[in-house]
């Protein structure tokens, strides 16, 4: 096991940064009628940053849920451009280029688990060296997906890092009516793997717990169920008001556990970090979000574009569609 | 068994508001009612359907449950059998998915399964539909599919009166009912809707729109698009029936065969994808029932054969009133 | 917790033996094409008729996987005419008439776990004094049901008793391939409720399990996941060739281990059971069965039938189909 | 693409020993493909589908899974992505309701939600159909559930040489196949299968017996019977054409314009229920294509709108060959 050195800390922090600018940006925009619905990701910073830095991207997967997309730069520009397609409803957004580790957002909850087992199969029967590592939340966890993806990763012993993102919250639904288990890292034993339970707001811990359970994938020892405990700090998304149901005591005695305060304050402490540093992050933040969004705005879209790529190539039917569907914008231009 | 509007006293409601009250009555008149479902109590559920339920009924029958939709369509079956009146909420139809072998295997078969030893009084709400931009599988029209597992009832209301009055009705009704309430609809659909008890008999179909030169057929949001159609050609001088089907199943068969043999022609309008839509159960019935007096195949008007798409491409997708109104063009001027 | 007595054990004894002398004698019966699918009960029986023994029939629920009925007598003889019925194929199989707090069998497998938690949860809301106790197989503790309906127990706190009866085989799937738990109690650690292991071939501890876990759902303390193992002496059905996959040596081990003769010879030393007795019980099973079957045949059954108890009443299409079946009838009588 | 019988050599095979030869070649072919499922390796499938695979290929590419057909099929979409063919067995369709969220909403969609980033390369087989005495649900016919499904496509062959073609194509196919295997034909359809290479290309339907009267329409099983009835009724001077689409999705279309614009009649056999099964679709399809060609309503012979029932009322729902001949003399005696 190796823990982050602190350039990686430092680098880590950066990219917990910019995913904070840019999802407060995003909500904004979001307010402004710009873009679609936004899941805030105030408070999951470190679990998903760290978690991804101790994956070699070349060969590891990522199957994330739905809140993690601004905390993926680590595999590359391509993440956030795709997203901004995704969030002004692009149907390229769900098109994350060729050779880059990482699908596209899973809004039916818990599917993906299932997914990133194959994948961690699949990587084992081609013996290719990597991992597949899933996020997922404390709420998705009741999903019977999660069960059966983790059952059958026992079994195979499958190269999977399945990573619980315990934000507390499930829209308004609070763990205790999520499960009655003593934590998410208990239902390890359901699977015969081990479960770690770490704070999610300590970044180091988080890539430590990866980084290890990502060794034991490789070295053949099967899969691991990692319980990252967090809090989140904002809304479920811009559809959400969660005055009405998160205790605001609770809420503020989170906020002072923010993982950014926390990581900033140890680097600043070391000398890594400073005022200026995070003014310059939190611009480049904005200016990247902001040529992405350019960017995806200028993407063409056709009309028919909506047939495109349910077959790889059209039926019958479709072609009618097609036919059809051309018409309609005819009828509407004239 | 309908109460003609004009004689009872009414409120102008949304469709979400008719819903609402309408689970407040029935709560507060059968204490066998449970609300079950994702953020249904202190949230009030996503849309606000639940809304104040939790804070008159208490804990015990308005229930948070985990987000296991498979747990909560099964959990239905055991409350009914305890002689419960479940009332369950998919957040979105298309989690319906994740529960399909509860509801196509067990909430549907219950009856059959035990030959009558059980009712199964249970009630699966879920929001679904396009137009208002939501992420994936939050839109998805699946009402042909369900229509195709024996044994459950499917109500699929398009204004406010009868979301009132088929929600009383499906509540109370001893078979399993799907009961499919449109997202557009929530805040976009409002009307009259009677005080008091109303209740909507499951299978009976209503005429939205009198005319006899052709007959728009449609369930749930796509009426409101429909009688939009009939309207605007009304000012060119068509006349153009619309027909609420109000549940698929039952299915209204000779509220069908009447309009469309005194109109000649048809229009079939439905979200969903085309292929296995409910529009052909509906062609295929009309072809069983009233084939002579047919002027014109019965056009439909359609969602494509793809998955329900990401925004951008939605108002593509989605039939809207233009491509209605070229359907009926186009199906009254065939020979 | 109250141990069976020994007069408990002998009528534990007895439902055993005419689970047994049913089973092998349906099985004769399917052979002659009497009967459809049969689901041998060898092996099962200490395991379920304890566990149905050390319940309060008039208050607690039973939701059986398929292969319980024939153990399944102390709730009533309408069990066994009903299992007769349904292994003819007459849709009366399914109907178990009021009061019986028993289910029909169930073919979708884990798909009664979450029926037994809404039946535990609803007596709850209605203050009636049962449980309810389901059972399933090991190899349906795989199914996504299994932990959903586990998990939504444990939240709602639902008395409800969870017996996985691990016989080791799900057709020819060995548990081993079908979970790494550590066992199948292990995985109760996931929905926050005790998890106890049993050796199912002893029917006493299996009582004394069901007991326990039934007092304490009684008392407002939950449910329980208790794991009987033992193991599969027959095939898995009729259409089933376990010599295919099942070791002979492991199969020669369980014989050792047969329920009814470890109950058995228990019995005899205590002078409750003899070569009589055990000749006059397999005697009035085989008669029990053959009245049980005759009755079956002799229960009518109209075309239309097919058609009855899918809704309360006919919708127009079922008029519809009614009168074309009714018809098609009449052409073949012709 | 398709070999005319004559010019190649053949065997006389069952359905059974078809799909289980095809298994044996394809994996022999293209090391990349993996079978998964219950039972599937060392009991060589609960019908032998997949006898011998296991001690051929080992115990990699040969995987029993637990019981949880939700993970067999999102597994697929993992292997699909890590680069593997995979050819997951349900055990029989009627399971495929626990899986139906992976199916549907990801096997279906991730071409389409991708935007062709990975091909999903996965075929699902699963058998299914009634007329055998099974136990509940492992006789359903959902095919026209899942055709509604935007992204699957559909194969179900009626003879023994399909079942070889199709499953070739539909494991070679960059689509995910939905192949669904009849229970009755396993052992009950046999005939001559080409050795060697033979594929049957996904969407083109096949003239099962010539005719110009009237045509009737199925597939799987009940093309067998379709065919019984036409020869039956050719012996009374009745010309019956016989149309196997061999695929629901995609669906040939032109096919069946083609034949019923020249025989003017048709009768759709399913065994599924009536409401809003696949019959439904073609007989939506020929109002589309050609209703002005058609001399009388096109008639659904079909099972009930009732759960599929049990052992002793089996014969009085599953469509038979008495059946789909009154249907046909029906339809030919309207105006
Ligand atoms: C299968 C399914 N059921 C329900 C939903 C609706 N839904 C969207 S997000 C959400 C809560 C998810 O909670 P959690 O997994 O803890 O993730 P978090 O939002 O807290 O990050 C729900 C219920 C869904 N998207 N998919
Ligand atoms: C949902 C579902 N999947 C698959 C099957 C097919 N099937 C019938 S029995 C069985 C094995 C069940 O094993 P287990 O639960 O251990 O029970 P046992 O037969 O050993 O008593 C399988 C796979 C089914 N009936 N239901
Ligand atoms: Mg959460
Ligand atoms: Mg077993």
């Amino acid at each position: 096991m190796t823990s982050p050195s602190n350039a990686q800390l430092r680098e880590i922090l950066v990219d917990m940064v910019m995913a904070r600018t840019q999802s407060g940006r995003l909500w904004n925009l979001q307010r402004q009628g710009q873009v679609g619905t936004v899941a805030p990701i105030d408070g999951h910073e470190a679990t998903i940053v760290a978690a991804v830095h101790a994956l070699e991207t070349e060969h590891d997967w990522v199957a994330p849920q739905y809140r993690e997309p601004l905390a993926l730069r680590r595999y590359g520009p391509e993440i956030l451009e795709r997203f901004m397609l995704y969030s002004l409803g692009h149907p390229a957004g769900g098109h994350i280029p060729e050779p880059i580790r990482v699908l596209p957002n899973q809004i039916s909850l818990g599917t993906q688990i299932p997914h990133a087992v194959g994948i961690a199969w699949g990587m084992t029967l081609r013996s290719e060296p990597g991992v597949a590592l899933v996020f997922f939340g404390d709420g998705s966890s009741s999903e019977g997906d999660f069960y059966e993806a983790g059952n059958l990763a026992g079994v195979l012993n499958a190269p999977v890092v399945m990573l619980c993102v315990n934000n507390q919250w499930a829209i308004s639904t609070p763990v205790h009516q999520q499960t009655a288990a003593e934590s998410f890292a208990a239902k390890a034993a359901g699977f015969g793997i081990p479960g770690i339970k770490v704070d999610g707001n300590d970044a180091a811990a988080v890539y430590d717990a990866v980084d290890e359970a990502r060794s034991r994938a490789l070295a053949g020892k099967g899969p691991t169920l990692v319980e990252a405990v967090i809090y989140r700090l904002g809304a479920h998304t811009t559809a959400d008001d969660p005055t009405r149901y998160v205790p605001p005591e609770d809420l503020e005695a989170a906020r002072r556990n923010d993982p950014i305060l926390r990581l900033r304050s140890q680097l600043e402490e070391l000398g890594l970090w400073d005022d200026d540093a995070q003014a310059a992050t939190e611009a480049e933040a904005m200016d990247l979000l902001d040529k992405a969004l350019d960017a995806a705005k200028a993407m063409p879209l056709s009309p028919d574009a909506v047939l495109d790529h349910c077959f790889s190539a059209d039926t019958q039917r479709l072609e009618r569609q097609r036919a059809d569907l051309l018409e309609a914008g005819q009828r509407e231009d004239r | 068994m309908e109460n003609p509007l004009e004689d009872v006293a009414t409120s102008d409601l949304t469709m979400l508001q008719a819903i609402n009250e309408t689970l407040h009555a029935e709560m507060a008149r059968d204490d066998r009612v449970v609300v079950l479902g994702e953020d249904v109590a202190r949230n009030g559920g996503v849309f606000r359907a639940t809304e104040g339920l939790f804070e008159k009924f208490g804990e015990q029958r308005v229930v948070d449950t985990p987000i296991s939709e498979a747990v909560i369509a099964g959990a239905t079956v055991g409350l009914a059998i305890a002689g419960l009146v479940p009332v369950a909420e998919i957040q979105f139809l298309g989690f319906s998915y994740q529960a399909m072998h509860q509801l196509a295997g067990q909430v549907a078969r219950l009856r059959y399964r035990t030959q009558g030893r059980f009712d199964p009084s249970i009630t699966i709400r879920a929001p679904f539909g396009g137009g208002v931009r939501t992420p994936e599988l939050h839109s998805d029209s699946l009402e042909a599919q369900f229509a195709n597992m024996a044994g459950l009832k499917i109500a699929m209301p398009a204004t406010a009166a009868d979301a009132k009055g088929l929600l009383a009705a499906s509540i109370r009704e001893p078979d399993p009912v799907l009961f499919l309430e449109p997202l557009r609809g929530y805040r976009g659909i409002r009307g009259d809707v009677p005080d008091g008890e109303h209740l909507v008999p499951l299978g009976v179909a209503r005429t939205a729109r009198e005319g006899d030169d052709i007959v728009i057929i449609a369930w749930s949001y796509q009426v409101e698009l429909a009688c939009r159609a009939a309207d605007t050609l009304r000012s060119e001088g068509l006349s153009v029936r619309v027909l609420d089907l109000r549940t698929i199943v039952p299915l209204d068969i000779e509220a069908i065969a009447t309009a469309v043999s005194h109109c000649g022609r048809a229009v079939v309008v439905q979200e969903s994808c085309e292929t296995g839509g409910f529009a052909s159960e509906v062609i295929a019935t009309i072809s069983d029932e009233c084939f002579w007096d047919l002027e014109a195949p019965v056009a439909r008007v359609s969602g494509y054969d793809v998955p329900y798409p990401v925004g951008m491409l939605e108002d593509h997708y989605v039939p809207d009133e233009a491509r209605i109104i070229a359907a009926v063009r186009h199906t009254l001027e065939l020979a």
